[in-house]
C-alpha cells in the first residue's frame, strides 16, 4: 500500500536565489507554505507541479517517483495529478469562462466526478461569468474561475498559490469553508500558499515555513506559527484545545485549553473530543489580576507571568504569560503594567473575547 | 504498347516560336490524326530539362548550338537535326515613319533592347549587328537586355526603350496599324538565325514524332513559317 | 480567359492548395520545434530553412533538377515506388514549391509559437492535456494569427511562383503548366490581352480569397497581454 | 486657481456590468475605492487613467479636461499626471527592473525629484533585484517595483488597484506608513482601489464604496465604513477623535472621542488637534457595566445601550452603544449579554485595547 | 568567381540592403498601423499588400514597366525630378523590390505587433511615454522576433528575386545586373561550373548572414507569458 506522502528532497537556484528542501509532507488535510514575499514559495508549488526542474533532488508522491534527478526521471506535468492554482489566475486566453472550466474536466478521463460542475460555480459565484472571456474578467472574479477550473479536474493533490488575494473578505470568508469542507469530504489534499497568518491558522492543518529558500519550520501549525510566524508588530500565539461541550442554548462550544476552557461559537462541523486550533493575537488578549465580573468578556484563562519585556521602542510591554506550560504573548501598554504592578511569577487572568475567536 | 503511345507526341519549343507552332499544330493534327502536347520554355531551359530526362519527344530550338550540343552528347537519333527557320532580326520602333541606323546614334537615345546575347541568339545578333555599325562604344550603358526576345520586345512595345532589335516575326505579328517602324539589317550584318530541330533519341518509335518531323521538312510547314516572317532553308 | 487556360487556372489551384497543405504539415511540427529547442544547432537549422528563398528560382529548379532527375538517387527511388518520374509531373511540383515556400510557412509560425504564452501550455498541461493535446488545443489557437500570415504567404507564392515550377515541371499542358506560366508566357509572346485577362482573373480571385480569410483573421481575438 | 478636484461623470458599459457614477474627488489625501470583486473599481481606474473610453461623461482633473465625450474631447494617457499601478502589476517585460525604474523616470521631464531613486528602492527593499527581469520576480516583488515605478514618474496623482494584494504583513506595514508619508509630505493624492477594510480604515481620508457599478455610499471613512463597508460577519465602527495630549514617558498619546479618552500609541507625525481615525471592530470591543479595575485594558468609553438584536443566527448579540452621539456596535455573546442583563437604555463603559488600536 | 560577376554581386547586396531598409521604414508604420486600427477597410488594405505576390515575377514586372514608363504619370514624373527614367535603373529596382516584398516584411511584424502586449504599450503610457517613443521603446524591443523574421524574409527573397528585377532593371551591367540574373545565365548557357560556383558564393555569404542573424536573435528573449 503506497503511504500517503508526498516525499521532497529538493535544490534549485536561480541567479540570487536558492531553494533547499528536505522534507516529507503527509498527503492530507491542508498544509499551508507560508514565508514573505521572495521566499521560494511559487517556486516550491512549480517545482511539485512539475514547471520547474530541480537541478538536484526527487519528488515523490504517494511513492511514486514525479521526479528524480539521480535516476534521470521526471513525470511530465500533465501526468502529475495534481490541481493548480499559479499565482496571479492566469486562465486559458482564448477560451470563454466556460471553456476553460471544461478543458480540464474533459481531460480529467475517469476521475470519479466527486462534486460537479453546478456545485462548484455555485459555491465560487461565477455563474454569470461563463460566457466571458478571461481578458474581461476582474481581479476577484479570475481567482475564483481559476480556482474552479482546478477544482474540475478532480485532482488527488490541490496546488494553491494566494489563489484568494484579489477577493474581498465577504468573498474569501464564503469560499474558505467550501474549499475546508472539499477537502475534508473527498480527502483532497491541498499545499496552500498564503501570507495570511489568519487564513494560515484557521485553515492548514499543518505549516511548512520558507525564509529564503530554506525550511525554518514545519509541522503543527500552532508550534510553528508560535515559533515562527509572528512578528514584532504581529505578535501572537495559537493554542491547541479540544471540544469538550457545546452548549444548544446559547450555541456556543467549550474548548479546553491549556489554563482553563474558552466558549465559542458553536460550529455544527465539530463534535466532542475535536481539537481546535485558536489564534490569539497579542494585541487583543487583555489581562486581569482577578477573575472578572460584570464584563462582556466571557473567556478568562489562569497563567502566570512568566517574563515581561520592552515590546520594541514604542509603549508596549509584553507580557508572556504560561498557561500550564503554554506561552501566550500579551501585549499591554507599559502604562497598564505599571497600574497592575506585573511582576514574574504573578498570577493573572488572560481575558479573551468570544468573539475575538470566531472571525 | 509501342503503337499506342505512337499517336502523341510531346514538343519542346522555344517560345518565340510559339504562335508559329499553334498553327503548325492545328494543321499537322487535322492531317495525321496524331496528337501533340506543346511545352514551351527558353531554348536554354529546354536543353537542361532535356538532359535531365525531360519527356519530349522533339524539341525546336531557338538556336543551332543546343542542337548540335545534343547531337554531340548522343540525345538525338541521328541524322535527325535540320534547320525548320531562319529568324529575321529587325530593329523596331512603336512610332510610325521611317527609321535608319542612324537613329542608333542619336545622342538623346536613352535605351536600346535586345535579348540577352549570352542567352538568345537574337541577342548575339544584336550585337553583331551593332559591332557592323561600329556602335558598341556609344550603345554601351543604353543597352538594356530582356532575357529572350520577348522582354526585349516588351521594354519597346511599353515605351521604355526607344528602340529594339526584335524578332521580324515578333512586328509581323502585330496589328496593322501597330506594326512602327522598322528597319531590317542585312543578312551581311549578322550570322543567320539558325533555329534547329531534332528528334529526341527516346522517341525513335514515336510514330507521331516522326510524322511531324516529316511534316516540319515539308512545304505547308514551310508556307506557314514564312507567313511569320521567318525565312526557311 | 482563353480556355486552353482553363486547365492552368485549376492545376494552380490544385498546387498551391497541396503545396500549402503540405507545408503546414511539414511547417507546423518544424516551427514548434524550432520555437521549443534548446539545440545549439537550431539557428543553423533556422538559416538552412531560408536558404532556398536565396536562390533565384530557375537556379534552385535546375539544382533540383539535378536532385529529382531518374538517374538520381530520389529521382530513381520515386520512379521505382510510383511509377512516374518526379521531375515533369506534378509530384515534383509539389514538392519543388514545398522547398522553396519553406520558410514562409515556418518563420511566421516560429514567431507566433514564440510569443504565445508558455503559461498558457503550461496551464493546459495542468488540466491533463498531454503535450500534442496542449498543441492543438492551446499553442495552435494562440497562434492563429501567425497561422494566416503564414498560409497567405505560402499560398500566394505558390500561386505567383513559377521559376522553379517552369524548370521542374517542364510546363506540360494539363499536368505542370500553372497559370503563372500561362500568364507569362502570353507577355513573351506578345499575347498582352491575353495576359491581362489572366492576371486580372488570378488577382481577382487571389483578392477575393486574401479579403476572405483577413475578414475571417479579424475573428480570431488576440489574447496576447 | 484651479481647483484641486477631480470630476467624473462616467457612464461605461460592458456586456452584463455597467459602471455610472457622478461624483467630485477632491485631490488630496488618499482617498479609498471599496467594494466587493467585480464592483467596478478597476474599471473606474483605468477610466481616470485614460485606458478605458467613457460611453458618456466627462473627467476633469484641476479643471483641466482629461475626458469629455460631448465635446470630443479626450487627453491621452500618457498626458495625464498620474502614476498608475495596475491590478497584477505588469512591467514592461523586456527591461531589467533597474530599466523598468529608469524609464518612467526618464520621461518625466521637468518634475521636480522630490525624492531620489535610492530613497524609493530603499523604501520598497528592491534594491537586491535591480538586474532582475520581470518574468523572474515573485508575486510580492513585481507589486513592489511596479509601485515604484509609478512613483518614479512623480506623479500629480497616484492610482493604486490592489497594490498590496501579494504581500506578507510584514512588508506591508512596513510600506503603508511610508506611502503615508509620501502622499503627505509631497501632497500626492492618492486613489486606493482596495478590499482590505483594516488598510482602507487606517490609511485613507475618505471612501468612495462601489457595488456592481454604482456608488452606495462616499465620504468620510468612518461613516461610510459604518454605514456600509461592515458585514455580518465583519462589524465594526470608525471613530474620529482628536490628539489632545502626549505622555513622552509612557510613549502614548490622548486621542479625545465622543465617550472619552482613548490612548494610543503615540505617533511622532501627529501633533496636538490632528484628527485621527479609530477602526473599532464589532469583535475586539468589550463592555463592562463598572470602570474597569485591575485589567490591562486602558481604554473605557462611556456610553448607553441604544439596541441590542441578535447577531445573525449564531451565539452572538449585536449591541449598538452610543457614545453621545456615535454608534459603536459591540459584539458580545448571547451567554454575556445574559449575565450582564444589558438592556436598552443601560449605561456601559466600552473596553479597547490600546494594543488593538495600534495594529 | 569569374570577375565580371564581382559588380553583379556588389549590386545585389546593395539591392537587398536598400530594399530591406526601405521596407523596414515602409513596413513598420504600416503593419502597426494595421494592427492597430479598428477601420473595416483593413481586410481590403491587406490583401491588397499580399496581392503582388500573386502575380509571376516577370509578369508584375510586366506591369511595372507599363506603371513607369517614360510617359507614365510616375516615369515622367520621375524622369523630370531626377533626369534618369525609373526603368532600367538601380531606383527603379529597388521600387519593384520593395513593392513586390511587402508582404513578407508587413505581415510578420504585422503579426507580432499584434500579439505583443497591449499591457505594456498601456504602461508605457502611463510612464508618460507618448504613443511614437512607447512604440520605439516597447512595441519595437517586444515585437523583436518578429523583424528578425521580416528582415530575413524580405533580405532573401530580394537577394534571390530576378523576374521583376530583370523585367524593370533590363540587365545593364553594373547598372541592374544582379547576381541572380547572372546566375541564370549561366544555367541558361550550359555554363554549369560558373553556375555552380557563384550559388556556392551566394548561398556560403548567405548562410553566414542568415546564422549570424540568428545567433544573435537568441539573445532577444521572447517576453510574452
Ligand atoms: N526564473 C527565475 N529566474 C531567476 N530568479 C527567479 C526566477 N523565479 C523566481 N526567482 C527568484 O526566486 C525568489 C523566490 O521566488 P518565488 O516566486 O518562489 O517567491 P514567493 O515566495 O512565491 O514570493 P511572493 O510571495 O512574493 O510570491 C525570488 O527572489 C525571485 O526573484
Ligand atoms: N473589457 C471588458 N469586457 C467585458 N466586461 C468587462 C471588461 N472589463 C471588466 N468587465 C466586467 O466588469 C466588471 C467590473 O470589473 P472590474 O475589473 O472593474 O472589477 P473590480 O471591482 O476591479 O473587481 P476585483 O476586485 O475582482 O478586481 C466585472 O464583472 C468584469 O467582468
Ligand atoms: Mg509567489
Ligand atoms: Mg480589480
Amino acid at each position: 500500500m503506497p503511504t500517503d506522502t508526498l516525499t521532497l528532497d529538493l535544490e534549485k537556484r536561480f541567479a540570487g536565489f536558492g531553494l533547499a528542501l528536505s522534507r516529507d509532507l503527509p498527503l492530507e488535510g491542508i498544509t499551508a507554505i507560508f514565508g514573505p514575499s521572495g521566499s521560494g514559495k511559487s517556486t516550491l508549488l512549480r517545482l511539485i507541479a512539475g514547471f520547474e526542474r530541480p537541478d538536484r533532488g526527487r519528488i515523490l508522491g504517494r511513492d511514486e517517483v514525479w521526479c528524480d534527478t539521480a535516476a534521470r526521471r521526471f513525470l511530465p506535468p500533465y501526468k502529475r495529478p495534481a490541481g493548480f492554482v499559479r499565482q496571479g489566475a492566469p486562465l486559458l486566453p482564448h477560451l470563454s469562462v466556460a471553456g476553460n472550466l471544461s478543458y480540464g474536466e474533459k481531460r480529467t478521463g475517469k476521475r470519479p466526478a466527486r462534486y460537479s460542475l453546478e456545485d462548484v460555480t455555485a459555491a465560487l459565484d461565477i455563474a454569470p461569468l461563463m460566457e466571458h472571456r478571461p481578458a474581461m474578467l476582474s481581479g476577484g472574479e479570475r481567482q475564483r474561475v481559476a480556482l474552479a477550473q482546478a477544482l474540475l479536474t478532480r485532482p488527488d493533490i490541490l496546488l494553491l498559490d494566494e489563489p484568494f488575494s484579489a477577493l474581498d473578505r465577504k468573498r474569501k470568508l464564503a469560499i474558505l469553508p467550501y474549499l475546508q469542507r472539499l477537502q475534508a469530504q473527498f480527502a483532497m489534499p491541498v499545499l496552500y500558499v498564503s501570507h495570511d497568518i489568519e487564513e494560515v491558522a484557521s485553515l492548514a492543518d499543518r505549516i511548512l515555513i520558507l525564509e529564503a529558500g530554506r525550511e525554518t519550520a514545519y509541522g503543527d501549525v500552532t508550534a510553528c506559527l508560535n515559533a515562527h510566524a509572528f512578528g514584532e508588530d504581529d505578535d501572537g500565539a495559537i493554542l491547541s484545545g479540544q471540544v469538550t461541550a457545546f452548549d444548544e442554548r446559547l450555541d456556543l462550544m467549550d474548548i479546553e485549553v491549556a489554563g482553563g476552557v474558552l466558549r465559542l461559537p458553536a460550529e455544527q462541523s465539530r463534535s466532542i473530543g475535536d481539537p481546535v486550533r485558536l489564534l490569539l493575537r497579542a494585541n487583543e488578549v487583555a489581562l486581569s489580576l482577578t477573575r472578572p465580573d460584570g464584563l462582556s468578556i466571557r473567556n478568562a484563562l489562569t497563567g502566570e507571568v512568566a517574563a515581561i519585556r520592552a515590546d520594541g521602542d514604542g509603549p508596549f510591554m509584553r507580557v508572556e504569560v504560561t498557561l500550564s506550560g503554554t506561552h501566550l504573548p500579551v501585549r499591554v501598554t507599559r502604562a497598564a503594567a505599571e497600574d497592575l504592578s506585573l511582576q514574574e511569577g504573578q498570577a493573572v487572568y488572560a481575558l479573551i473575547k468570544t468573539a475575538t475567536l470566531a472571525g | 504498347p509501342a503503337q499506342a503511345q505512337a499517336d502523341e507526341a510531346t514538343i519542346a519549343v522555344a517560345s518565340n516560336f510559339r504562335p508559329v507552332m499553334a498553327e503548325l499544330e492545328t494543321v499537322f493534327e487535322s492531317q495525321t490524326g496524331h496528337d501533340l502536347t506543346v511545352s514551351v520554355g527558353s531554348t536554354g531551359k529546354l536543353y537542361t530539362q532535356i538532359i535531365h530526362g525531360a519527356p519530349y519527344d522533339i524539341f525546336l530550338a531557338a538556336d543551332e548550338a543546343r542542337p548540335k550540343r545534343l547531337e554531340a552528347e548522343s540525345q538525338i537519333v541521328p541524322g535527325t537535326r535540320f534547320t525548320y527557320a531562319i529568324g529575321q532580326l529587325t530593329l523596331w520602333r512603336p512610332e510610325g515613319g521611317e527609321i535608319s541606323p542612324e537613329a542608333l546614334a542619336a545622342p538623346d537615345l536613352r535605351h536600346v533592347a535586345i535579348a540577352n546575347p549570352e542567352l538568345a541568339p537574337y541577342g548575339a545578333a544584336a550585337t553583331e549587328v551593332i559591332a557592323g555599325l561600329g556602335l558598341t562604344g556609344q550603345l554601351e550603358g543604353k543597352l538594356v537586355r530582356g532575357e529572350n526576345i520577348g522582354q526585349a520586345f516588351a521594354f519597346v512595345k511599353t515605351g521604355n526603350a526607344e528602340l529594339g532589335f526584335v524578332a521580324l516575326s515578333q512586328v509581323l505579328s502585330l496589328e496593322d496599324g501597330e506594326r512602327g517602324a522598322r528597319w531590317d539589317p542585312p543578312q551581311t550584318l549578322y550570322t543567320p538565325i539558325r533555329q534547329d530541330a531534332v528528334l529526341l533519341k527516346r522517341s525513335a518509335d514515336n510514330e507521331a514524332a516522326q510524322a511531324f518531323i516529316a511534316f516540319l521538312r515539308g512545304d505547308d510547314a514551310k508556307a506557314i513559317i514564312s507567313g511569320y516572317g521567318y525565312d526557311t532553308p | 480567359m482563353t480556355l486552353p487556360d482553363l486547365p492552368a487556372l485549376w492545376l494552380t489551384l490544385r498546387l498551391a492548395l497541396t503545396t500549402t497543405g503540405l507545408l503546414l504539415l511539414i511547417g507546423t511540427p518544424l516551427a514548434w520545434w524550432l520555437a521549443t529547442t534548446r539545440t545549439r544547432a537550431k539557428p543553423v537549422i533556422e538559416a538552412l530553412v531560408a536558404l532556398p528563398l536565396v536562390l533565384p528560382p530557375t537556379v534552385l529548379g535546375f539544382y533540383l533538377l539535378i536532385a529529382f532527375n531518374p538517374d538520381s538517387p530520389i529521382g530513381s527511388f520515386w520512379l521505382s515506388v510510383t511509377g512516374d518520374t518526379l521531375t515533369f509531373s506534378f509530384a515534383g511540383l509539389v514538392i519543388a514549391s514545398v522547398i522553396y515556400s519553406l520558410p514562409f510557412m515556418v518563420q511566421p509560425l516560429q514567431t507566433a509559437f514564440e510569443t504565445t504564452g508558455r503559461s498558457a501550455m503550461e496551464l493546459a498541461a495542468s488540466l491533463r492535456a498531454a503535450p500534442l493535446d496542449a498543441f492543438f488545443t492551446v499553442a495552435m489557437p494562440g497562434a492563429a494569427r501567425g497561422f494566416v500570415t503564414a498560409i497567405v504567404l505560402s499560398f500566394a507564392h505558390t500561386l505567383g511562383e513559377f521559376g522553379v515550377v517552369l524548370m521542374v515541371g517542364g510546363n506540360i499542358p494539363e499536368r505542370t503548366r500553372v497559370i503563372s506560366i500561362a500568364i507569362y508566357e502570353h507577355v513573351d509572346n506578345l499575347a498582352y490581352a491575353e495576359a491581362h485577362t489572366l492576371s486580372a482573373i488570378l488577382l481577382g480571385l487571389s483578392f477575393i480569397v486574401l479579403l476572405f480569410v483577413y475578414a475571417f483573421n479579424r475573428r480570431f481575438p488576440v489574447h496576447a497581454h
